[in-house]
């Protein structure tokens, strides 16, 4: 074990699974020389070569297009994403190549794409992004968002094994601000299970990624005020841990919904769909949701924040849920 | 609405190659003609059982440029990778594909790999006659493929080379750009065979591109490319090899655009009324099929007799082709969500399930949370 | 009035917007000489000329950066994807510019979107997608599906006048398949109205789309089984009809989520959220949803009618919940 | 990890121009001057004030590149549009841009147009100093914007132009092929700056494109293109010029490539450790500002104190902006979800929920459903 922060267990992941199997390889922008726009891969020109550390041109449909192919022939290419909105611009090759590649021939795509999302630095519309549902809703394609550097290396180490494309969302600011103890050698996370951050009898809150950490906050805070609170951390959205989700609901008899993405049509819908269908009967209050704004994201932190999820916002809904 | 201005080239309306300068035995000239052959038959075959209503959704056809797909096919060695698109169905049955197969994904039947999840048009089998499983769907999306085939042959250090047919018009998406750009960067064995048959869809290429040949791009790449004629067979290998030799000799990618020309529409629905009956007569004098056959017997002098036979052998398989498709069964319903996920070594197992309390007891989250509206960013 | 297909309004709103307003004109591949793939603007090219009937190249990015960039100084294109499954390729264009413009500058992009959606019609993995959650998930764009032919009229005239990003998609199983009286000359539809296509007691079946017509005709069924079945037709996903769900949802106490798409994450989850949120302690039965299972579109007739929802699949889940 | 291979041209250290032949008086001659310098005092202090954390997220600067932008911007007439990447601010400054409206922006004040919504280093300015509202979050899609820009003009019959600066990484991205390409096809008054400091971030051109300078791409869109120095003022307008005036001819696009420099790292985070010290060293002793400063004194015979209160009017306007932006107003909080959606003539009103029973009453809908099982498609 050792301290690291979420970063560094990310590069630790991938540092790990570069020296056990000889098939992955890394390609994105600036990753080789810089070694990244976040050092993720700092050092591992020296450690792996420029065979297996790729400085790719500005094309990001063209070097996602070109790993998807490398990865069905025996390679497992972990593609980073400099900012994840730029995944916009290889959004072909993931969605209709990637994701439905083994569906329609039997052949496996195991590659992973990576890269920071989320706000709250200040970066505006174009650096600050939360795609994670455009991905959720396409077949195909696995979705893991770790909230903890544990969580960040176990989950990658898994991705990277993984026989399948796995979008693998990071969180720019949990990046440095977040620092735990980790294991230094291998271990994974499967991608499915969700974990539980607090036990509670009261509310299930059910979140991923960055907002899991405003959902303890609230927990905590709210236990103060007597109530005891289940925070659901899903960790994976596809697949997704239904049953963690619903015995967590059927126990607590009431669900609120928490992620940093913006509202509509977010993922946290799917989960309040799920509960509502199938815990129906189990239901006290009704379910609640508290996301990012429907707008972009802005760069002044005035409005940042306001578009932002936040303790106080999520501790509103939760006293509304408890007192229902 | 004014019709494309079209130059007419020089091209001959006889294959040029004497016989006796070719590296081929009377098999080998025989095995092109009965590939090229069977492709013919088969597609008017299934054009007719389109207009019979028998084939579910479109039908595309490649009627006319059977000798760029030959021709190019021809050149690939053992452990070579390909691509094709929509009109190279004699490609794949120089390369062992069976019509039966073939007809049988067409008629959405319980055949692999697709086993009715694709169309007939496509095919991926890499171990088999070496397809890759590229994406069909988006124009120039092969592109990017080809290049990560190459790029994996050079990181093996594998000889083979990735061939990659491609259209006219889908040169023009940002994906032929980015693949072609980051294969010549990292001089990847990339070889694209163009077939220019002059349109995409109704679109002339004048509408495609500002320049008269797709291979004009080809200083932008810093690629090797020509354009030549696409309906002399032999013209066409003289042409893909030079292309072929020079991205297996590690120069990087090459590009070799064929002239030809798409004799039915763009698919059995269209009548084609974009194109003027002048460039359809000119192209008509030089059907490959048409062409390689009055070679083979007045310059190759093989008897009519053994051509014929194989076209009564072409017809045959055809018939065969269909029959064995309509007796297999469709795919069964309740199959429908299978083959979504690879198996993985970590999929989740019910003991995963166990304990999964692993609380976040990290004195800094509140801090964290707090840092948030304090965060100076400026890290990136 | 006079009988029209489905396609014939699409057209005939395009051909009305276009004599209309010299602002408007139209983009795509094979549009002009051809006529569009489906012959929505067969005639155009003769009637308003190549300047404002424009052939493209095989680019959706790049055709759709222009045209974007066209609609900030005063022009207002409509822009032909020659089936949907493309728009994947023009997608940063699409979420990342014509989407934040004017959130960004308060610069407004009257633009539309528009193309054959879904499958029905064995044309397989590409040519059969629903993407409406992807757009409907993104601030700033307006997301519009007819159902009708009076409505695809309707619809249309209204997104082109718009003065926002409208992703108008069109239902290419409909396209020939359905016909009805529509009035010759210019109307509009305002965009964020549903529709009651039948009015009910027992159950509210909200869809969109084409999925419209069988929850209809599972309405009839039903009806003779002594039920009483309302279905609301959205229409428009943004902006949402949220008064009209609501109230029809807090009169029958049941709710049937239907649509094409894909299930997961799809836009019928946020359509459950909502009404699990806000009309909770109206509900009897759990809220339910019916869509295509969630897997690439199969070409082979089994398995695609497999896929899609069906009047059985409607009419089953209805029961389920009237008996509930 | 090997530092990039480096060709060093044969730039000259010293403005070649003889004053006497420019048409430019005194006047316009210290007109570049002053934008080029506020945009330099701007930059240092901006970096200042970055250092001091009292910049919101990440800082980019153009010090070294002032020449290409000013040279470029000031070719433009009425009614032109143009459009710039992380690095013209001496471009704003010359068309006009107060230095205290950009620092309110980088604060995140409540300044229009983007009123806190987007970063400093963007401007919209349609009507004012006329730069357009493109899309600045990924690399190059700001040349289809400018193909539709181009496109608008000449659908308009206007004689304006359009002028994309664009960075050497930028050419990489499919939009860069699909924008040029589309303009090029349709002949468009498109003006492409090409800005090659010879790195992207921290990626050099030999690992962005396989050609030694972006103008080598030219013949794939046969358009007109040329590679000059770029920090040489009077080099820069004789080669920008050109190309503008290719363009407003309606000969089609045009792109000229600028050699130049990036002073500082992609972003103050960046500590351009893989820029080599000759690399650094050879482009120190061709700073632009410079260069033209002594240019100014020892060959135009300006009088250096001219130049001096010049320089001092800069700093004064640096200061009262920053004193102007830190008096400003952050945007409210509760106007974060305003102006997401422009108000259209048809947006619902109550009333158009009065009455929204509209029966689909349609015999053919079981039919239609029932259809859809033996649906055969294929009409596209
Ligand atoms: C990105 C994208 N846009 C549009 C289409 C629809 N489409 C299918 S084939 C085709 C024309 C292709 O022309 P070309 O590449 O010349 O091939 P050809 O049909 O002439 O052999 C088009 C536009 C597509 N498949 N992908
Ligand atoms: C599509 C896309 N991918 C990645 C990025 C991240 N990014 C921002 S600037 C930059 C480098 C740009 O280099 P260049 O075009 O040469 O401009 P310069 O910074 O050198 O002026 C990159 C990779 C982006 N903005 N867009
Ligand atoms: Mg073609
Ligand atoms: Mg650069």
């Amino acid at each position: 074990m050792s301290q690291m922060t979420y970063l560094q267990a990310i590069s630790s992941a991938l540092r790990e699974e570069m020296r056990r199997d000889p098939n992955v390889f890394i390609l994105g922008e600036d990753i080789a020389v810089f070694g990244g726009a976040f050092k993720i891969t700092q050092g591992f020109l020296d450690e792996f070569g420029p065979a297996r550390v790729i400085d790719t041109p500005i094309s990001e449909s063209g070097f996602v297009g070109a790993a998807c192919a490398a990865a069905t022939v025996g390679f497992r290419p972990v593609v980073e994403f400099q900012f994840i909105d730029f995944i916009a611009c290889a959004f072909d090759q993931i969605v209709n190549y990637a994701a439905k590649c083994y569906y329609r021939w039997g052949v496996p795509v195991p590659i992973v794409f990576r890269g920071p999302t989320g706000g709250g630095i200040h970066a505006g519309p174009y650096h600050s992004q939360n795609p994670e549902a455009w991905f959720a809703h396409t077949p195909g394609l696995k979705v893991v968002l770790p909230s903890t550097a544990k969580d960040a290396k176990g989950l990658l180490t898994t991705a990277i094994r993984d026989n399948n494309p796995v979008v693998y969302l990071e969180n720019k600011f949990l990046y440095r601000h977040y620092r735990e103890e980790v294991p230094d050698d291998e271990y994974v996370v499967p991608i499915g299970v969700a974990a539980l951050r607090t036990v509670g009898r009261d509310l299930s809150i059910i979140s991923y990624g960055a907002a899991v950490h405003l959902c303890v906050e609230v927990a905590r805070t709210l236990e103060r005020e007597g109530a005891s609170i289940e925070v659901v951390d899903l960790r994976s959205l596809a697949p997704l841990d239904r049953e963690t989700i619903l015995e967590s609901v059927r126990k607590t008899n009431r669900a609120l919904v928490v992620h940093e993405a913006n509202l509509t049509a977010g993922f946290g819908a799917e989960v309040a769909a799920i509960i509502a269908e199938e815990a129906f009967d189990h239901l006290d209050a009704p379910v609640a949701r508290v996301a990012s704004l429907d707008v972009p994201v802005p760069f002044s932190p005035p409005l940042e924040m306001a578009m932002l999820p936040s303790v106080d916002k999520i501790a509103q809904a939760a006293r509304r849920l408890l007192a229902y | 609405m004014t019709a494309p201005k079209i130059i007419l080239p020089d091209y001959p309306t006889e294959i040029q190659a004497d016989p006796r300068e070719l590296p081929f035995d009377r098999e080998q000239l025989l095995r092109f003609y009965s590939a090229m052959r069977l492709a013919r038959t088969f597609e008017e075959k299934l054009a007719a059982l389109y207009r019979q209503g028998r084939i579910f959704g479109a039908v595309y056809l490649g009627m006319g440029q059977e000798a760029t797909s030959v021709g190019s096919i021809s050149l690939l060695e053992k452990g070579d990778l390909f691509s094709t698109v929509s009109r190279n169905l004699s490609a794949w049955f120089y390369r062992g594909v069976e019509p039966g197969h073939v007809f049988a994904r067409w008629f959405g039947k319980d055949q692999p790999p697709g086993n009715g999840r694709e169309l007939g048009l496509f095919l991926a089998d890499l171990d088999g006659v070496g397809i890759a499983p590229y994406h069909n769907g988006s124009m120039a999306s092969w592109i990017p493929s080809g290049a990560g085939y190459a790029l994996a042959f050079k990181m093996r250090g594998q000889p083979n080379i990735y061939m990659a047919f491609t259209g006219d018009g889908a040169t023009s998406p940002g994906d032929f750009y980015e693949g072609l750009n980051f294969a010549s960067i990292q001089k990847l064995p990339l070889v694209i065979i163009c077939e220019a048959n002059q349109f995409a869809y109704s679109t002339p290429c004048d509408k495609q591109m500002p320049v008269a040949n797709v291979a004009d791009r080809a200083p932008a790449f810093n690629i090797y490319a020509e354009t030549a004629f696409g309906n002399d067979l032999f013209t066409v290998m003289a042409a893909a090899r030079r292309a072929v030799e020079h991205a297996r000799q590690g120069h990087g990618p090459a590009l070799v655009e064929f002239k030809t020309f798409r004799q039915r529409g763009h698919g059995e629905h269209d009548d084609c009324g974009y194109v003027s009956s002048e460039l359809r007569a000119f192209w008509e004098q030089r059907d490959p099929l048409v062409m390689y056959r009055r070679w083979l017997i007045e310059r190759a002098e093989i008897p009519a007799a053994d051509i014929e036979l194989i076209e009564e052998m072409a017809v045959a398989r055809v018939e065969a082709g269909v029959e064995y498709a309509d007796g297999l069964p469709f795919p069964k319903p309740e199959t429908v969500t299978e083959r979504l996920f690879a198996p993985s070594p970590h999929d989740p197992k019910p003991e995963d399930r166990a304990n999964i309390f692993e609380p976040i007891d990290n004195p800094a989250i509140p801090a964290l949370t707090a840092a948030q509206d304090r965060s100076s960013g400026g890290h990136f």
